[in-house]
């Protein structure tokens, strides 16, 4: 399991490769990257604030929980601080499994876990100068999360 | 007394004007939400940074806590909005 | 949208820059890699023979019905045939959309219908020199398939 | 009599011992199930390739039918088993 926090960018086929090569167990590999979005093109960049120390700790304990629910043979998860720029990469979540729902299902709990428990925050600066604002947790987010919870 | 290291984030760091200090705290103040009472007596900023306390969350020595959890044998409490990561 | 029945390994970080570079409307990447998988030891290669055109075309026809239904941006396919070896990929699904649920969707039901109606088949060598075997179609895959029927 | 191409594929097409073939058939022959019963009388090798007819997987110019469907106009028809792709 590889957890960690950086201010640059990530390599995807590297992570892949670091996760799967030389192996034959593995079977299905989910990538999730999430991306610095702008469709209105009213944003300069955004800034990533986080909790140095807790947030390695966060995203590991959400990752160790996936690897133990779903059986994932391997993981990696990256999050990214500081500048980011729009079409830039925000995350990224690598699963690996002998079958393909367990790697599917293992990247999108670590996603719906890390989008409103890892701590991280959002501000957006806009294109026209403006300071920006805190971008809000959403609603939308929490019921994402809630639909894992075991009765 | 108690000494504790406080640690804020986000808008709740924009508006207490600080990222961290270390505060005595008296021996009334047992829990995470009580701590979030008492710092609102402290001046103008912390009233308005921590005005809607449900928002507010809290972690102890990195580990999220809910407010009706004790802040015994606290290192380091920190406060913050609802996160947006991801 | 790009679908390619190809007999050479694909380049993962090549086909999600195809995909998503240039573009700052795109939130999701998702991609989903098939391999081959040969935790026993007892298999030397497997074998991938496919009905050339319908092949393309039947997946070209999962991935329009995958766009419509769950607004992906964009969505890329590669399957492999011929002789494939323990490690290696057999086959790539890569899913762009604003939102992370609907990448996810989009690429686990690509998945599940290629499984299941795309003109392939799987012959297993064994690594000591038998012939082999056809793989047998898996009802769990058929279930999988199912899941996505509308009522 | 209707002239048309016949492709087979993985055990259908061992079993059979040949990938494609061009066959006249007999005007009787209307529906794909038709077909694989009348494929079934040109020898041993086609009764065995086709004997457990409901696994037969059955695409008409590249895309699935049914085994009830009409083969009426069919350029080219496909025999092969349940796909293991993916």
């Amino acid at each position: 399991m590889a957890v960690r926090i950086q201010r640059q960018d990530f390599d995807l086929a590297a992570e892949v490769r670091a996760l799967s090569q030389g192996r034959h167990d593995i079977g299905a590999v989910v990538t999730f990257s999430g991306l610095c979005r702008d469709e209105a093109g009213t944003l300069s960049a955004l800034e990533l604030e986080h909790y140095p120390g807790m947030a390695e700790a966060q995203i590991t304990r959400i990752c160790e929980e996936a690897v133990g629910r779903f059986g994932l043979q391997a993981v990696s998860a990256i999050h990214r601080y500081g500048e980011i720029l729009p079409g830039e990469n925000i995350v990224l979540v690598v699963t690996a499994s002998p079958h393909r729902q367990a790697a599917f299902d293992g990247a999108s709990f670590i996603m719906d876990f890390l989008k409103t428990s890892a701590p991280f925050w959002k501000k957006e600066h806009g294109a026209d100068g403006s300071a920006g604002g805190w971008v809000s947790a959403k609603d939308e987010d929490d019921s994402a999360r809630d639909r894992w919870s075991k009765d | 007394m108690a000494r504790v290291d406080l640690v804020y984030f986000a808008w709740v760091r924009e508006r207490i004007g600080k990222a961290e200090e270390t505060l005595e705290l008296p021996e009334s103040v047992v829990t995470a939400g009580e701590l979030l009472a008492y710092l609102k007596t402290l001046g103008e900023e912390y009233e308005t940074a921590l005005e809607h306390e449900n928002v507010i969350r809290v972690a102890i020595n990195q580990e999220h806590v809910d407010h009706h959890e004790p802040i015994a044998g606290a290192r380091e409490i920190a406060l913050f909005p609802p996160m947006t990561g991801g």
